[in-house]
């Protein structure tokens, strides 16, 4: 049999950009190593803040709390139970989350569901420096908190906390879409104890 | 049920084509010189009897004093399969003629075992890293990866 | 004149046409803060509308917790877009890239000045009326694709690329059926062409309603034609390098085009104001959103089409109808100027059926590859 | 004067509404037609075919799990069928019936996700997928009865099952395969004969049989394409051969040939189901296996057809308790060789529902 040749099919584009990306993840796994710290600061904080502001900060924690937009970045498993609870059983609809913002600049909320490579890594990072302020994210998963039980593969990355601070883990692997609720919840909590005015 | 060829029926037949290509051959497989992998396969697949239009998967071993390629060959129209092998003992910069222009189904998979094991596919168009990055050190699935 | 505090105002009160009720300024007040009102509360009503009424047709509950019924969705999402961050991207022409939201949104407002919410009631009684909605509507494009071009982004170009494609092809259709209507009614006026509307136009002129609304829908980009901002494709479109109060602004746009799109329709085909027992501007208001109504139902059902059938639906389907309807039409109001409208209903009808299967016939879509 | 134009190269992805997790394409445009794509993986590779060598055969079947995401329990069974062909344990009677209807339930929950994702893809904004959704809610149900796991079940072991399934759980599948055909025909009516359907994706994306041979593809893109191959009936395993069911087949290979091959073997799954139900008998479902396998030194393979195509695992033993090789044959990897070619002279909207209807998923693709 003969193995027709067809034309231009076996060209490829040149490496360059595969080079510049690989450089790309060599710097962030250098840089990355050790796990930022959570974002927790406002739990200690306690201060005194007149009516009018108070009000305010509830009429704009009420407004972010109420419409979180997650940004698109679904890698792995975890994805499927965050696409189940935005579908019609569990439907974050709800609270006010159907819409999922594709582009990352429209976006409040980024889940993370799924395990985390270093070759994805500056993807995620990117991701996350395109999110508007104010921004959160939540860790999904086993392998979204500490890598869970890809760990010790060469590949992956242990946590995104690596790479993005991370304000609500919801452990699970994966975990159920009540769960990711609950966690969606906790950081509606959060949100609501957040001070938009400095006072 | 897809009928596993006995190898040593295949092989008398490829020592008739190619003298000397065959090293050993059992019930389950045969071993084949790295060199004469392309004719081999070029005969596989184009032989009326044999017919191996397909190919399920390559691979590769490590088994430290040399790689072994792994190919199975299925054959859609016979419904019967082949396991043919190859092995390649130079561990600084093992080489093994690419398949890809006759069977192009090999394409990422060679590049795959480039990427992960470190044998290189003479003749590949396009053979760099497919999962990991350019620039990563060593090849995860040999054996002496750290 | 406003620069000079020593006019007098009187006089040109006195100067002005009689049809302006109660003075220029103090209507030019009134109506454009109604008219800024309506639009951002029936813009927000329209979210609601989709949302929920998205979520019912997809078998989910859709927004509930903010406020009663999740009512106060839509007035959360304002105001968390409005104090996000505003990113402006390092490559960017900034001067376009800001000025982008602008250009689309003030046209889009603009079209509203001529829209009679009832009798009289309107910001302007323009007697080309139609003609300055379909010559100011195209404007919002310029800005559309000011924000495609100024992101400096490829996705967003590409959007910007298909929305001018998709409104430069959807103007014709759209205008030769308006004109249709306009020969009916003998006028250009918007308030006229309510006013002759006795029995309601997509009875008298069914084909140019269904064109016009196909149309229309394309050139405001909801889906089936929502080409511009694919989501399943070119992640968000023209504006997908926009945030905070711009995004917000273009968001604004897009449902404050279905609303003129609804408005108009409405005016045109559906009576306007006109209708027995309730005041005239609830019905007004319920015309349009029944009409947008439908546009949310189209959105849930169908899939989306290709750039080239997009084309080709405009250029195949659409333009020979409206010519033919427009034909007919004239034939129709100058042969017959005092036929029976009861018959002219079922002629029409009869013609609309026949003309649509038998395109439907002879042309298709087109599978696989099509160049047009 | 003549316009001055150029292509451009656009990266779509690696995330991205509808790379199905994060792949990438580097295409070159030339306005909207692609005239050159590289497909580019990696993004979620894990390393699983190396942690398995670290770990006991039984430890290896987590892993597979998470290598289909929305197909575990498929990767499961071909996982164990290659260690029991390696080791030559034999498997109760009832544990076979039970691993066929979970694998045919799995397919069928698989396929829901792959139409769905696919008329997604074609614009028709969330609708088709949700209520398929639905349905998939249901045999997640009946797995979470069995497994206690919603999505990655772990339920296979090497010479059986897990555990026995519950009481409610027989009338519990009857109710559901009682149901299931009155949705499919639903969602075919949805909009199987749409024109703008048909219009976008008849003729669209065309897979020659040659080509799709030649490029190693399998599973419903190869039946799509008019090859009558499907591994349940080439190579029956498990107790394959004991069942009536048709394989349906495409005619032009388009990405309209793949949806109705889908659909299709829906219902094939569930008469599948239906026959198993009827035969099913009691019984242990776990023969004696020890917790350390130690198979003796030697090779294997075994492969199954899962809703991607051809699942197989390569396992090299070297007698001891880990494997000391364990090759994974990803049909989402060998499919997508064939994405190049089927997207380059169509528009970025067509490469879409052209990647759609191939169906990948990326855990798999990229191990």
């Amino acid at each position: 049999m003969e193995v027709a040749e067809p034309a231009g099919i076996y060209v490829y584009s040149d490496t360059e950009l595969d080079r510049a990306e690989g450089e790309a993840i060599e710097s962030l796994k250098a840089h990355c190593q050790q796990p930022i710290p959570d974002p927790d600061e406002w739990l200690e904080e306690e201060v005194r803040r007149n009516i009018l502001l108070t009000s305010i900060d509830f009429m704009l924690n009420w407004a972010r709390r109420s419409s979180l937009w997650p940004a698109i970045c679904f890698p792995a498993c975890c994805a499927f139970e965050l696409i189940a609870a935005n579908a019609s059983r569990f439907d974050l609809s709800r609270f006010g989350m159907e819409i999922l913002r594709a582009s990352p600049r429209q976006a409040d909320l980024m889940i993370t569901a799924g395990t985390l490579t270093w070759k994805m890594a500056p993807q995620v990072k990117r991701i996350y420096d395109q999110m508007a302020e104010p921004k959160w994210v939540i860790a999904m998963g086993a392998c979204g908190i500490s890598g869970g039980i890809f760990r010790s593969s060469y590949n992956v990355v242990p946590g995104y906390n690596r790479i993005v601070p991370v304000d609500v883990y919801v452990p699970g692997c994966p975990p159920r879409p009540e769960a990711l609720i609950y966690g969606i919840r906790m950081l509606h909590h959060k949100i609501s104890k957040g001070r938009a005015i400095e006072g | 049920m897809i009928l596993a060829l006995s190898g040593k029926e295949v092989a008398a037949q490829l020592e008739q084509q190619f003298p000397g290509s065959i090293i050993e051959s059992s019930e389950n497989n045969l071993l084949a010189k790295s060199e004469s992998l392309l004719d081999i396969a070029e005969y596989l697949k184009s032989s009326p009897e044999l017919d191996f239009d397909y190919l399920n998967y390559i691979t590769a071993v490590d088994y430290y004093d040399y790689f072994e390629v792994v190919y199975q060959f299925t054959s859609l129209k016979h419904n019967h399969s082949l396991v043919l092998k190859t092995r390649c003992y130079d561990r600084e910069n093992p080489t093994v003629p690419s398949i890809v222009r006759l069977y192009q189904g090999a394409d990422f998979q060679e590049r795959e075992i480039y990427d992960l094991m470190g044998i290189s596919f003479n003749g590949h168009p396009n053979l760099k890293r497919i999962f990991l990055w350019e620039g990563f050190h060593g090849h995860p699935l040999r054996k002496d990866y750290l | 004149m406003i620069l000079n505090p020593s006019l007098n105002l009187e006089h040109y009160w006195q100067t002005l046409p009689p049809d302006w009720p109660g003075g220029f300024w103090w209507h030019w007040l009134v109506f454009t803060v109604i008219i800024i009102a309506f639009v951002l509360t029936l813009v927000m009503g329209y979210i609601w509308i989709e949302r929920r009424g998205m979520a019912r047709m997809q078998a989910r509950l859709g927004p509930n917790r903010a406020g009663p019924f999740g009512l106060l969705q839509p007035v959360a999402d304002a105001i968390k877009v409005l104090i996000k961050e505003d990113i402006i991207p390092a490559n960017a022409d900034k001067i376009v890239h800001w000025l982008a939201p602008v250009v689309a949104f003030v046209p889009v407002l603009m079209i509203f000045a001529v829209v009679p919410f009832q009798d009289g009631a309107l910001l302007a009684d323009l007697n080309i009326g139609i003609l300055y909605v379909v010559a100011i509507s195209s404007v919002s494009t310029v800005g559309i694709f000011m924000a495609g071009w100024g992101s400096n982004s490829k996705y967003s170009l590409l959007g910007a690329m298909r929305n001018v494609a998709a409104v430069v092809s959807y103007e014709i259709p759209l205008m030769l059926s308006v004109i249709s209507v306009v020969l009916i009614a003998g006028s250009l006026s918007m308030n006229q062409i309510v006013m002759a509307q006795n029995i309601p136009f997509i009875l008298l002129q069914p084909l140019g309603f269904l064109l016009f609304f196909i149309a229309g829908c394309a050139e405001i980009n909801r889906s089936p034609f929502d080409l511009m901002e694919a989501d399943s494709e070119l992640v968000a479109g023209f504006h997908t390098e926009y945030s905070g109060m711009k995004f917000a602004l273009f968001y604004l746009v897009e449902y404050a085009e279905a609303l003129a799109i609804s408005a108009i329709i409405t005016t045109l085909f559906l009576g306007g104001w006109r209708g027995p027992v309730l005041p005239p501007w609830l019905w007004f208001v319920l015309k349009v959103i029944i009409v947008f109504f439908v546009m949310v139902w189209t959105r849930t059902t169908l899939p989306r089409v290709r750039i080239d059938q997009l084309m080709a639906l405009a250029w195949k389907f659409l333009f020979p109808l409206a010519l033919i309807n427009l034909i007919i039409t004239g034939i129709q109001v100058l042969a017959w100027p005092e036929a029976l409208p009861g018959v002219m209903i079922l002629v029409n009808i009869a013609i609309m059926v026949i003309l649509v299967l038998l395109w439907s016939r002879f042309f298709k879509l087109g599978w696989g590859r099509v160049e047009v | 004067m003549a316009i001055k134009t150029e292509p451009f190269v656009l990266n779509i992805g690696p995330v991205h509404p509808s790379t199905h997790g994060v792949f990438r394409m580097r295409a070159t445009l030339d306005g909207e037609v692609i005239i050159d794509m590289e497909p580019i993986f990696g993004y979620l590779h894990r390393g699983i075919e190396k942690l398995a060598e670290e770990r006991t055969y039984t430890g290896v079947i987590p892993l597979t799990d998470r290598l289909d995401y929305i197909a575990s329990m498929s990767n499961n069974l071909a996982y164990v069928l290659a260690v029991e062909k390696l080791v030559g344990i034999p498997v109760p009677e009832r544990a076979e019936y039970l691993r066929v209807i979970m694998a045919e339930l799995q397919r069928i929950a698989a396929y829901l996700i792959a139409v769905g994702a696919f008329l997604n893809e074609c614009g028709a904004f969330f609708t088709p997928f949700l209520y398929m959704f639905r349905e998939r809610e249901k045999i997640i149900d009946l797995f979470e009865m069995v497994s206690g796991q919603r999505l990655l079940y772990n339920y296979m072991r090497v010479g059986g099952v897990s555990q026995d399934i519950p009481e409610e759980f027989l009338p519990a599948l009857d109710k559901f395969v009682r149901e299931m055909p009155g949705f499919i025909d639903e969602y075919d009516r949805l909009l199987a004969e749409n024109e703008i359907l048909l219009a976008r994706a008849k003729g669209v994306g065309i897979l020659t049989k040659e080509m799709a041979i030649n490029c190693s593809v399998s599973g419903p893109v190869l039946r799509a394409s008019g090859v009558k191959w499907d591994i349940r009936k080439a190579d029956p395993y498990s107790i394959y051969d004991r069942f009536e069911f048709e394989i349906p087949t495409g005619e032009v290979g388009d990405c309209y040939d793949r949806y109705r091959v889908r659909i299709e073997e829906m219902r094939q799954s569930l008469r599948i189901i239906e026959q198993a139900m009827e035969q099913i008998p009691s019984g242990t479902v776990k023969s004696e296996v020890p917790y350390l396998i130690r198979p003796p030194a030697g090779e294997a393979y075994a492969h199954i057809e899962t809703p991607k195509g051809e699942l197989g695992f390569y396992l090299v033993s070297d007698n001891s308790i880990a494997p000391y090789r364990c090759h994974i044959r990803a049909p989402s990897l060998m499919n997508l060789t064939v994405l190049r070619e089927m997207v380059i002279g169509w528009k970025i909207q067509d490469a879409i529902i052209i990647f759609g209807s191939i169906d990948i998923t990326v855990g798999e693709v990229d191990r």
